[in-house]
């Protein structure tokens, strides 16, 4: 996998560095803009975000590829749904029931998976996927096409009513920044360090004493369960789980998004799940147009800005002491 | 003790569809001694060390480790067993620099390698080892260079002493010395005979003269089988070694 | 000495480049029919550079190559072979996704007149011993043959052999010697780079020393044993 | 009368002749798709929408041109190869050194845009195609009545198969392109024109889908929608017959054809997963595919 | 008063899939058209018509409507062909108490366990549709039935409602096989359908796979062995599209015909003349209608509130220029009740001219095409 993954001993200027300027300057846009641009796309941004980080942690970190990813982002979303509309659970309760199931789902999947490399892990990825779709279009409780509709937000801890979009729009984007920190906790880590490594020369690694397959597992599960988490919100933003969530064009529309924001980056998968969200967002009633454009805008990506959106950034970022 | 062997395979053999690669081979490594092993292209050593490591799995035969048997370990596990390879192809991590690279042997040791929630400055406590061993090689210049962007040389070099991180009880080389320059040669092979003192060296290497020069003795595999063993003084005066490897003198070493 | 208007290959002025670093600057040698011509240098001087300028496999390149009387310079690699040029190169490009029998009889035959089958394998009996297995499956010395001897059967009459013994047990690299020299018998024209000198006196007529992509110096080889402190100078050793 | 999974055995061989007959369609897309994919290296997302082009091809000639199946068949082919190899010409070739993945994202792309382009022009209902006159009609088998059109499907499906099979194992030209795709320099240099052959190569893979495409144009509608609701199985088969093997892409799609056929019968709402199932299984068996080489 | 000043009619449908031929972009010709008829302005207040594409996707219906609800001004959504879609949608406005004029879907829940104080069900109907065609069907002697069913709601359901009607009239049902949604190769399906020796294959899907099925049956002599197809939604874009030769002397039930009248001809040539000449579907004529009809009441309600509006519509008198909804009103349940047409395919000798496809049998008044509004199980029904 072609990463860009930027290995700067941090940059140690004194005070508060260039990176974390940078982040706050980020995080008080994210916290002022749902007052310029329509919270609900923002939040389904999030989402995606989310989703792509968490991808992006296989693709970019493992260099491994899945193409099944949906099945953790669509089963949570179903799992949360039904757990808050059926069981009357608190949202937090339910994304977080909604996270374990996709990182258990994860721990079996991988398990089956890891040991395969390449187009190879990708297929069976996909596969596994198109099975829990099955299961997903064949189970009563899913309510096949209709999906789970009318999932009620709830109060979160019981307090806050998340059905007032503005408390929905922040609790989202705190889930957010608290699973991105927490996605760059595991890339700047001593785990993450052995993944590099693996990455790099798998047998290598092995020389060396490190049983791979066991970091490569938790990192899958570590993906599944945020990919879930970042499906789990997002049934909560539309109070609905639908099958579109465990397509497999999920699962593509993933890999789309971290290839066009930048494998291997931090901000790249947010930025790619963004462009993606708003062309569709902006397009919608372009019809068969919508599918022109995309496309086009993914060919222009791939002959002219390989790197992803970020990777264009990426070298000016650099220079000025911050991480993309 | 001094005396005795820490690696032993019997009958170690591998066959691939319907060819012997290795076959029947007893091989003795005597602690804190440099062993080598020569022999014509194909003759098996690299699949040997495969074997002996479990990189392949073998078809017969048994192999042990201080006396403990190891034919069904894992490799990586084999490598918590103090039992550490090098490739004959340069092996490093192409993204890492090179101070990195050392610091992922390191590393395991600290027991933090599962930590995902812990911060990677958590091991720069490591790095003053890990400068000490690019030192050894000769490499503490390129410590803040990704190593795929080292020359094939220096490769070789930071690969020994991410090797060494680890602080292998047994070490097995590859032909080291593969692809150095002259003067890179000689500090490798003192550098070989330096950290022999408290460990056991098996190694695999074309240089006739580095290997007449380290190794206390030397096993000669031809066709998978071994050929002879015995020192450099017994074994170059071999004819059948003479034949199936030394050739006649000319120009085998520059 | 041959006079140069006979020399079957020509090389003037030939520099070339990696996107933008210069590599070569004015190579100047011949090698005539039926020679065998060595380049020697240390790591990095451009002797590999030059055997895929001469191939035209290096992108961006100027000067003159000529070819049995065809200026090669401008053309694509795929007609300069069908010249009768043929390269054994130094990373020996075994295909792992082809065994060796079809590593072995994948390069097509351009001109008449290579050696058959029948006798490569004679040359390298290993050869056909593992003829069905994955080429990058063989040992490192095993894929070295095997490079060398796939080109031989293409009637290609220029060979380029690039470092053809490194990574050899020393018998083999005598093997190769004598390789050369039964080649050279039949006809066949040789460009060879080494690094080890030692062997290359024993099968060469002529050497060439290689230093920042010039030559710098040329030594027929029966004047090599009193230039021996010269060349060892040239070579760093 | 005999029964087997409580279906009587003429009705079941019905099912299995059906199932050869999708098969056919299967061994034809994946064969193009495995010719790409295992010697170029690249995942050639856009076969569906090449195969539907195919379709298209054969329609507009029929509409606009007045050009009868059997022209069509022989020029869609080539017409839509043509626009394969501009394509690859202009956009892919760019990419080969590169990770598999950007050939992916590339041809998806491209596939979205051409669908795209289609569904805004012919809408989606599907243009009507008919059977050749000298293929229509059919046979009583006694166990079901065989369109002969469909056997005619199965017979041309396995003429190319094997030709193509002969082509690429029984010439040099398959060694040729598994030997290009890892070292492309080399093998130019050993004096074959490898961009000519690269793009040949992929001018003829989509010459297969498209040819697939017309075949199929009579008995499904032609719809811009056709190819991109199969391309994702085709993948699977590919994978499952081991990729770079073209024996195994055609022996995966007739048997999988078959077995599909079966589950219709049987569970008929799984007829679309068994093929994955089916992939599970043989991945963790058989890591490379059925036919494939090494791991 | 309206909010914003400006009254804002969104027309959400399949502008890219399956069914977009008919629905899509003629759906949001025909909003227009009312909203043109109208004369552009409610009381003084401008009219504009937005589209989306929904993908027949439950989620981006959903996020679609919620967004033009939330932030755009929308004050009602029309059209919404696919159930999922427009349950999704109806769980929206329901909640914002705006209003929803299905046309496009077809499954019953929209009237009974989904149904809203705001929300129409306007075109046809599953129920509708059964009660049309298989009571025809049965009543020439087609008795015993095999379904090829779509394997999602709207096919379960169109299944469920059409073997109430075989049943209530003494047919039987030999059995059913769920296929893949959407599929393409029928063949298997219909060599088992074959083999059930039933007389009658009812196709319970629509489009694409309605129209797979029928072509292949012919492939497979299926209709020469004795047998005979019912597609229980034909629209007028499949039968174009199967040609007449294959669907000559199918019968179907059909909400509107373009070449039933003067008038439905009048409003359908306007329609067609910019759409290339293509000519309406019960869909569209529907949208038309339903458009028309929530502009009226607009007016007289004086305001956009969704339940004023709502009241309205209930209480005025349907009538507009696409003849459609003859005879029609609107129940408590949200359910429009108007006349259905039985309707036979033309033998290709008897068209004469381009689209002129049916022969009209039978009118069914609406109230025996129609679930009686006593079986409905919406919330709003009082018993
Ligand atoms: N995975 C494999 N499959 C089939 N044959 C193999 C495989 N690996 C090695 N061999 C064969 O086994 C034999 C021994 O190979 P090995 O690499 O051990 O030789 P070596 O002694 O290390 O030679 P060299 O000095 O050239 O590196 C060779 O003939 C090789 O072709
Ligand atoms: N693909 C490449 N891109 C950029 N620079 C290159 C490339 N290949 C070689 N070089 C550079 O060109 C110079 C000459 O290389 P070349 O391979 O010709 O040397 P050589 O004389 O064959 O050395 P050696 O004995 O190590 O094989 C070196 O400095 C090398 O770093
Ligand atoms: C046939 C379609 C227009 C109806 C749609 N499938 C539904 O679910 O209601
Ligand atoms: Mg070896
Ligand atoms: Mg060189």
């Amino acid at each position: 996998m072609t990463s860009q993954s930027v290995t700067t001993a941090a940059a140690s200027s004194s005070g508060p560095s260039r990176q974390t300027i940078f982040v706050g300057i980020l995080l008080v846009l994210a916290l002022a803009a749902p007052f310029a641009v329509y919270p609900v796309f923002l939040m389904k941004g999030l989402c995606f975000a989310l989703f792509a980080a968490a991808f992006n942690l296989m693709l970019g970190y493992v260099g491994l590829l899945s193409f099944g990813h949906a099945m953790f982002f669509g089963w949570s979303a179903y799992i949360t749904a039904h757990a808050a509309k059926e069981w009357g659970l608190t949202p937090e309760i339910a994304i977080l029931l909604g996270t374990f199931c996709a990182a258990g789902l994860g721990a079996v999947v991988g398990w089956l998976a890891i040991r395969r490399q390449g187009i190879y892990f990708a297929m069976i990825t996909l596969a596994l996927a198109q099975l829990m779709y099955f299961v997903a279009l064949q189970a009563p409780f899913t309510h096949g096409e209709d999906g789970i509709q009318g999932v009620p937000r709830g109060h979160l801890f019981g307090l806050i009513d998340l059905s007032d979009t503005m408390n929905m729009y922040y609790f989202v984007l705190a889930v957010f920044v608290l699973a991105i920190l927490f996605l760059y906790r595991v890339v700047h880590s001593p785990f993450g360090q052995v993944l590099k490594a693996i990455r790099d020369n798998e047998p290598r690694a092995i020389s060396l004493g490190y049983q791979v397959h066991r970091y490569k597992l938790i990192a899958f599960i570590i993906s599944a369960g945020l990919s879930g988490m970042a499906g789990s919100v997002k049934s909560l933003v539309f109070q609905l789980a639908s099958l579109a969530d465990v397509h497999w064009h999920a699962s593509g529309e993933v890999v789309l998004m971290t290839l066009l924001g930048g494998v291997g980056t931090i901000f790249g998968p947010t930025a790619g799940a963004y462009l993606v969200v708003t062309i569709q967002n902006y397009f919608a009633s372009a019809g068969s147009w919508v599918t022109i454009i995309q496309g086009f805008i993914f060919v222009v990506c791939v002959l002219a800005f390989r790197a992803g959106i970020v990777g264009v950034f990426a070298p000016w970022l650099k220079k000025r002491g911050i991480e993309a | 003790m001094g005396d005795d062997f820490i690696v032993e395979t019997k009958n170690l053999t591998k066959e691939f569809k319907g060819f012997v690669a290795v076959s029947d081979v007893n091989l003795k490594v005597r602690r804190h001694t440099i062993h080598a092993l020569i022999g014509p292209n194909g003759a098996g050593k690299t699949t040997c060390f495969n074997l002996i490591t479990k990189f392949l799995p073998l078809s017969r035969g048994t192999i042990t480790l201080n006396g403990r048997d190891i034919t069904n370990t894992a490799p990586a596990d084999i490598a918590r067993l103090g039992m550490v390879r090098s490739f004959q192809i340069s092996a490093v991590f192409g993204h890492l620099t090179a101070l990195e690279n050392v610091r992922v042997a390191l590393q395991r040791k600290l027991g933090t390698s599962f930590q995902f929630w812990k911060s990677d400055k958590s091991l720069a406590e490591l790095n003053d080892r890990a400068e000490e061993l690019l030192v050894d090689v000769g490499v503490q210049e390129y410590r803040d260079i990704p190593a795929g962007e080292l020359s094939y040389g220096r490769k070789r070099a930071l690969e020994i002493a991410t090797t060494l991180a680890l602080d292998p009880e047994m070490l097995l080389l590859d032909e080291p010395m593969a692809g150095m320059g002259t003067e890179d040669v000689a500090r490798t092979a003192e550098l070989i005979k330096r950290v022999s003192k408290d460990r056991t060296i098996l190694m695999v290497e074309h240089n006739l003269s580095v290997v007449a020069d380290l190794s206390d003795t030397i096993t000669v595999l031809k066709l998978g089988k071994v050929l002879a063993e015995g020192p450099y003084s017994e074994i170059s005066q071999n004819p059948e070694v003479i034949e199936a490897y030394m050739g006649h003198g000319v120009g085998s070493h520059a | 000495m041959r006079n140069d208007s006979g020399a079957l290959l020509k090389v003037d002025g030939l520099e070339a480049w990696y996107g933008e670093s210069h590599i070569l600057h004015g190579m100047k040698f011949d090698v005539h029919q039926g020679e065998v011509v060595t380049l020697l240098g240390r790591n990095g001087a451009g002797k590999s550079t030059t055997m895929r300028s001469i191939m035209g496999m290096v992108a961006k390149r100027k000067g003159s190559v000529s070819f049995d009387g065809t200026e090669t310079i401008a053309m694509n690699s795929n007609k300069i072979a069908r010249l009768g040029v043929a390269l054994c190169p130094e990373e020996r490009g075994i295909f792992a996704s082809l065994n060796v029998k079809e590593n072995m009889v994948l390069p097509p035959v351009v001109k008449p007149g290579g050696l058959p089958l029948s006798e490569v394998y004679e040359l390298f009996p290993r050869l056909a011993e593992r003829a069905n297995s994955q080429g990058t499956k063989l040992s490192g010395g095993e894929q070295q043959m095997l490079a060398i001897a796939r080109i031989l059967r293409t009637g290609a009459t220029m060979l380029l052999l690039d470092e053809p013994t490194e990574g050899l047990a020393p018998v083999i690299v005598q093997h190769i010697g004598d390789i050369i020299r039964k080649l050279k018998e039949r006809g066949f024209t040789i460009l060879l780079v080494e690094q080890n000198f030692h062997f290359a006196a024993t099968v060469a007529d002529r050497h060439y020393v290689v230093e920042h992509g010039h030559v710098i110096d040329m030594i027929p080889n029966a004047d090599l044993q009193a230039n021996m402190g010269k060349l060892k100078g040239y070579l760093g050793v | 009368m005999m029964t087997l999974f409580g279906i009587p055995t003429a009705a079941l061989f019905g099912q299995l002749l059906l199932g050869l007959i999708n098969g056919a369609f299967y061994a034809m897309l994946s064969l193009g798709l495995a010719l790409i994919f295992g010697l170029l290296n690249i995942i050639n997302f856009s076969h569906g929408a090449q195969y539907m082009m195919g379709a298209f091809v054969a329609w507009l000639g029929l509409t606009y041109l007045g050009a009868n199946y059997w022209v069509a068949l022989a020029l869609a082919p080539v017409i839509v190869a043509a626009f394969g190899i501009v394509l690859e010409r202009t956009m892919l070739s760019r990419l080969y050194k590169l990770d598999h993945l950007y050939g992916l994202l590339l041809t998806f792309g491209l596939a979205l845009i051409i669908e795209g382009f289609f569904r805004q022009l012919y809408g989606i209902s599907g243009m009507p195609y008919a059977v050749p006159k000298e293929l229509a009609g059919g046979w009583n088998l006694g166990f079901m009545y065989l369109p002969i059109y469909r056997a005619w499907v199965v017979f041309a499906s396995l003429v190319l198969c094997v030709g193509t099979w002969l082509l690429i194992e029984k010439t040099k030209l398959g060694a040729y392109l598994r030997a290009a795709t890892e070292n492309p320099a080399l093998v130019q240099a050993f004096g074959i024109n490898v961009p000519v052959m690269i793009t040949l190569t992929y001018g003829f893979g989509v010459a297969l889908a498209a040819f697939a495409g017309v075949l199929a144009a009579p008995i499904y509608s032609v719809n811009p929608l056709m190819g991109s609701n199969l391309i994702i199985v085709v993948f699977a088969v590919v994978v499952i017959g081991g990729m770079g093997s073209i024996m195994g892409s055609i022996v995966t799609g007739f048997m999988l054809g078959i077995l599909e056929g079966l589950t219709k019968v049987v569970y008929p709402e799984a007829a679309g997963t068994v093929i994955f199932m089916v992939m599970v299984i043989v991945l963790l068996i058989k890591p490379a595919g059925l036919f494939g080489k090494g791991a | 008063q309206y909010s914003e000043n400006k009254i804002k009619i969104g027309v959400l449908t399949d502008l890219s899939g399956t069914y977009s031929d008919l629905a899509g972009k003629g759906a949001v010709l025909a909003a227009q058209m009312a909203v043109e008829d109208f004369g552009g302005k409610v009381n003084g207040v401008p009219v504009e018509i937005v589209s989306a594409d929904h993908q027949n996707k439950a989620d981006i219906a959903s996020s679609i409507a919620r967004k033009w609800y939330d932030a755009e001004g929308v004050d009602a959504i029309a059209e919404l062909v696919t159930t999922a879609a427009a349950v999704a949608v109806r769980e929206v406005s329901k909640e914002k108490g705006k209003i929803d004029l299905v046309s496009g879907a077809a499954s019953t829940p929209l009237t009974n366990d989904k149904c809203s104080p705001t929300g129409f069900h306007w075109t046809y109907d599953t129920y509708a549709l059964a009660n049309g065609t298989a009571n025809a069907v049965v009543k020439t002697g087609g008795k015993s039935w095999y379904f090829l069913t779509a394997d999602y709601a709207f096919g379960h359901n169109l299944q469920a409602q059409t073997e109430r009607v075989v049943k209530a009239n003494g047919g039987e049902v030999k059995g059913a096989v769920k296929h893949p949604f959407p599929n393409s190769d029928f063949s298997s399906f219909l060599l088992q359908a074959q083999s059930s020796g039933a007389q009658i294959i009812g196709l319970a899907n629509a489009g694409a796979d309605t129209i797979n099925a029928i072509k292949q049956a012919k492939e497979f002599g299926i209709t020469q062995g004795g047998q005979s197809l019912a597609g229980l939604l034909v629209f007028i874009t499949d039968v174009h599209s199967l040609g007449l030769e294959t669907a000559q002397g199918m019968m179907l039930t059909t909400g509107y015909y373009w070449n039933r009248d003067d008038e439905t001809r009048a409003w359908s040539k306007r329609w067609s003349a910019k759409m290339d000449g293509k000519m309406p579907s019960m869909v569209h004529a529907g949208t038309y209608s339903s458009v028309m009809h929530y502009l009226k009441a607009l007016a007289a309600a004086k305001t956009d509130d969704g339940v004023k509006v709502a009241d309205q519509m209930r209480a005025l008198p349907i009538k507009d220029a696409s003849g459609f909804a003859v005879n029609g009103k609107i129940r408590a349940d949200g359910r429009m009740v108007h006349d259905m047409y039985l309707a036979q395919v033309k033998k290709p000798s008897e068209s004469k001219g381009p689209w002129d496809y049916y022969n009209i049998v039978r009118t069914i008044p609406g109230d025996d095409a129609y679930q009686p509004l006593a079986e409905s199980t919406c919330a709003l029904v009082k018993k």
